[in-house]
């Protein structure tokens, strides 16, 4: 038996550790350190449907124990990555999470059906709420009809599950991540960048060129711990959780607040190993803790023992 | 090949105002090979500093396994950086990035060299490697003002060097375009580091020459995975190039300053 | 001229930097360090109408350049903080805000009445945002109807001028405060903690008692300075900024985004002696930075040169 | 009075398992009185970790102006803590709290002291000043395994000392409680450090006797002012005493457990 191999809708991962969006590229570049098949899968950049340059730079500022980035969505438009960067990521064994975007809903729609017809594109990921757009993004993300009407419609078109990205800067995660299950989501993810700023004491300026930005890393774990316990209690599908993770500890605090998988972001720029590192150090965990299956840390901070809460082993 | 090493500490001293001098060694040092690469520091094992500092190459001496990073005390992770030790270790990723194109200059021509304050560093290498090559050298460097001054006897020993100081406290009064401008140097090869309003007035007096520009950005991840470090090409919406793993060396025009 | 003094609605402060609510007890502790009069003024503790004990502990647990609390409001109640702890704080030259929280709008009503009475009592801090008690607390904090009824109620009743504690865990930070602005407070501060949760581990239970609890320190330095940067732009009334400050660099920073003057909380448990060293040290930053006096500094990264803003000098 | 220093390390080791001994020296050593008082300890200038960690004073020289800490590394404060060396400084608040009452022992009298793992180390001072009083002293150490065990040879030089571990890979097989009721031991005075459980077992043990228990709690200010380390006192619904600033050690009976 494989003691972190999870299920997923449209997800059987060999280990339940994957890249987050935004920060691996399309994996080019860290496949120059490791062979990308060890991973549990990889959440590609999100794609739009045409390419975008993104914000002026300097779009990443460093705060205490996180970043902020205002990227703005970059990335090489929908057919670019159908024709080059898919087909590229084939020769590795690892599912794709595409992450998609858009300022509309038709964009999504759009993107959504072209890119799960991929052959390696096991499932979606909404983007509803990255900061850093003008249009779309965090309208999409803290207005619950307005997610489950996007949601609806991305399922009616998409040829793989469907995951939403939640934000984490709305006052009731609880109604967001519900709406979104009643529309017919197969899984969430969370969180995405907690909206914050930097500003340059010599010039009194913004040091982003956007201004503001998300904030990511070990700074907002808190956050995402949190908001996941009380969302993984709330809904009966799946959560890849994500938001500071390091180590083989904090993927257990995430499983543990009710994750069944989590992502890894900010990290990967810190340390380019750092995704195989915890898929290395996960077992020897397990074993210290007395933990047969990854997937019985899901929920253990508010399961009672017996109870099921959405396990997928 | 890029790779990560913690790699020890074998000198650190303070050099003049608030630079430093570090010496590390190690077997990354096997896959430096072009001047004006850069590596990227984790500066202690804790969340804060989070984010690596890119810095770079500034000599390598590769029968020694070591090579040397010349910076200045800024912010956060350089302040905690200037409290280490020899015989602590750093967590060193590289070599990053494309450096200098040593083959732009050929033996016997001429190549002149201007760096501007913390983009003095990497022309060291870069200065060592023409000499060795045949190619006439001419320097000039720029700083704030006198104590900001390093690196000059260093220079001296490769060829022709002009100090300049903005203040005037050292050297020539007025700032490295002046002296380039007064000195009127005939070259076949201009490379430059330092700050972006220096770059853009060297690229604007030489339009037609063979110019080379080493960038500096805010920087995630420092491989080309983050999109954080992109500038702009000239004519187009959403070409671009990253300073990271594209640059820091461009040529002049190549992209937007 | 004093280069630090401030003058806000009821508070002429000699300088702008004072200790955050619940970060400072009643002052007695840190009186062992320093002469109290050096602060711009004291936020003291919540107070309620009844003593309370709050939570059970753990109450506190540390995150990544932060803190997690979930004290749950204790303290020794109205009749004792007008009969030892406001009197005793009379021996110093400075000025006093009341913290004030309550469970019904009844127990706000009643505290502000009675507690904006007593002499060095200068202006109130509605505590409307706490994220460690059942009841009340959060609920007044998120609505914005509710915050301004509270607002309301409490400045009918108040003898010096009410400011009114924001909560980050709001989606729309701006609407909040324009409801409570239009509801006739002085003033605003922001923000309190933002509601995080940590998991120990080994036991896989929350590490606070209370489970969840309230995320400060240098962390949610770039939230608060984002919500500011927002807040201060549509409101005219002053904002006492607070939030992960360290250093009179972060003083700064918060004067930038849009602070009329600081408050420092946890920082004081990390070193005692913060606020006066920062109260010396930002006389000497403004030399750098070429300020002559602190009010110039607020609201510059927005404000075009000349433009107005609540300034306060 | 309670003062903020950076003290430098004289000395540091490791002395069994994950256990260290660090040696302190500053003006601060002229506060410390009381056995069974602890220092706040900063771990580095950085924002993470960024709470204060407590330990408690193991052992006071003031002629020296030096003072002994002995911790476990545990989790990340303590983790960096090990890495420091000699000549490297620590930032300390204290002394904090007060201590285990000298007065409840007098001259001629048993003094039985309890310590359970890390709770060892505050009665290593607290048995010097006894028997420099001339009051007979006990120890009952207990620690998990043989691994864990340290102090043993310090304790047994100032009297009777015992040791338990939890899997008998040394001394006598079982917990303290064990230990003490096994010998049954009289005394007038019982001191004790360690886990909850522990204190608990003793306090239930010995309902009319003389009984001080230290207690732990996670704090943040360690000086009274942030309401973290509070306890329970009987019979009351709002009344409570803060472990740093009342205790950490209480007469049993005082607080709840
Ligand atoms: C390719 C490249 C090569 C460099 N080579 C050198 C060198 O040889 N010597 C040297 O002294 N400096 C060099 N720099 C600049 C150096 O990276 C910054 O001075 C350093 O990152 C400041 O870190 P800090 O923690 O002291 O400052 P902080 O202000 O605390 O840093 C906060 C964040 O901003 C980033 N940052 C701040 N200033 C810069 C900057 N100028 N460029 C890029 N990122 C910045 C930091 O990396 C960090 O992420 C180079 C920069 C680049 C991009
Ligand atoms: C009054 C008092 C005296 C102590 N004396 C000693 C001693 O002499 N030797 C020794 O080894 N340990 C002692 N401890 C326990 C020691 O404080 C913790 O082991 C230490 O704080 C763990 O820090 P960390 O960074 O390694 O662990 P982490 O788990 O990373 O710490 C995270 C946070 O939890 C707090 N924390 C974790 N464990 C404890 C604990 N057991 N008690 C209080 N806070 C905790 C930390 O202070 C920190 O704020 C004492 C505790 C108290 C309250
Ligand atoms: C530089 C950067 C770019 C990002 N780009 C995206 C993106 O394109 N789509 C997306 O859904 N999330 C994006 N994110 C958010 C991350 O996927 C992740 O949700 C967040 O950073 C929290 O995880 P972390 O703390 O591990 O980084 C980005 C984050 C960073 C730091
Ligand atoms: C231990 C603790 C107790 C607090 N108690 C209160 C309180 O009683 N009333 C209140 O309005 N805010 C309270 N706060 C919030 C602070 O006043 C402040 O808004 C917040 O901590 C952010 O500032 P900081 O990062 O400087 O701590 C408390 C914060 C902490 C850490
Ligand atoms: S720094 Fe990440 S792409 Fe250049
Ligand atoms: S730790 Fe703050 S009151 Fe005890």
């Amino acid at each position: 038996m494989n003691r972190l191999a999870v299920k997923l809708p449209g997800l059987s991962l060999k280990n339940p550790v994957m890249p987050a969006s935004g920060c691996f590229g399309f994996g080019r570049e860290y496949a120059q350190f490791y062979d990308l098949s060890q991973l549990g899968a990889i959440m590609i950049k999100a794609t739009t449907l045409e390419p975008r340059f993104g914000n002026p730079t300097p779009r990443v500022a460093e705060t205490p124990s996180g970043m902020l980035n205002a990227i703005g969505l970059q990335n090489p438009g929908l057919e670019k990555v159908l024709s080059e960067e898919l087909p590229w990521l084939e020769q590795f064994d690892v599912p794709i999470i595409a992450n998609i975007a858009g300022s509309t809903m038709e964009d999504y729609v759009q993107v959504a059906k072209e890119i799960s017809k991929a052959p390696n594109v096991h499932a979606l990921e909404l983007n509803i709420s990255c900061p850093n757009v003008k249009k779309g993004g965090i309208a999409f993300g803290t207005i619950p009809e307005v997610a489950a009407e996007l949601t609806k419609l991305v399922k009616e078109v998409s040829e793989v599950p469907v995951y939403v990205k939640l934000s984490p800067n709305v006052t009731n995660i609880v109604e967001m991540a519900k709406a979104i299950e009643e529309a017919g989501a197969d899984g969430l993810t969370m969180i995405n960048t907690v909206l914050g700023m930097r500003i340059d004491i010599k010039s009194a300026a913004p040091i982003l060129a956007n201004r503001t930005g998300g904030l990511s890393g070990p700074a907002i774990k808190p956050i995402a711990i949190r908001m996941i316990y009380e969302v993984s209690q709330a809904v009966s599908i799946p959560i890849i959780g994500m938001g500071g993770i390091q180590s083989a500890e904090d993927v257990i605090e995430f499983f543990y607040a009710g994750a069944s998988a989590v992502a890894v972001g900010t990290a990967n720029f810190v340390d380019p190993f750092v995704c195989p590192n915890i898929i290395e150090e996960l077992p020897k965990l397990l074993d210290q803790l007395g933990v047969e299956h990854i997937s019985e840390c899901t929920g253990r901070s508010w399961r009672k023992s017996g109870q099921s809460s959405y396990c997928g082993a | 090949m890029i790779r990560k090493e913690q790699m020890s500490i074998v000198a650190h001293e303070r050099i003049s105002d608030n630079i430093y001098r570090i010496v590390l060694t190690g077997d990354l040092v096997d896959e430096m090979n072009n001047p004006g690469q850069f590596v990227h520091v984790k500066i202690g094992a804790q969340a804060e500093p989070l984010l690596r500092r890119p810095i770079s190459i500034c000599e390598i001496k590769q029968e020694r396994k070591q090579f040397t990073m010349i910076y200045r005390k800024e912010g956060l992770g350089t302040s905690i950086l200037a409290t280490k030790m020899p015989g602590e270790s750093l967590d060193i990723l590289g070599p990053l990035g494309n450096g200098f194109p040593l083959e732009a200059a050929e033996e016997g021509q001429t190549a002149l060299l201007v760096g501007g304050g913390i983009g003095v560093p990497p022309l060291y290498e870069l200065s060592k490697r023409l000499v060795e090559k045949g190619v006439h050298v001419i320097h000039v460097l720029g700083f704030q003002h006198k104590d900001a001054v390093f690196l000059e006897n260093e220079f001296a020993k490769l060829g022709e060097t002009y100090v300049a100081t903005m203040d005037g406290s050292y050297g020539i009064k007025g700032s490295v375009t002046d002296v380039i401008a007064e000195h009127n140097f005939s070259f076949d090869v201009l490379y430059s580091c330092g700050p972006k309003p220096m770059l853009k007035a060297l690229a604007q007096a030489f339009p037609n020459q063979n110019v080379y520009l080493s960038l500096e950005e805010r920087m995630g991840c420092g491989i080309g995975a983050c999109f954080a470090c992109v500038c702009r090409v000239p004519n187009s919406d959403t070409a671009y190039k990253k300073v990271c793993s594209d640059g820091p060396v461009f040529k002049a025009g190549e992209v937007l300053l």
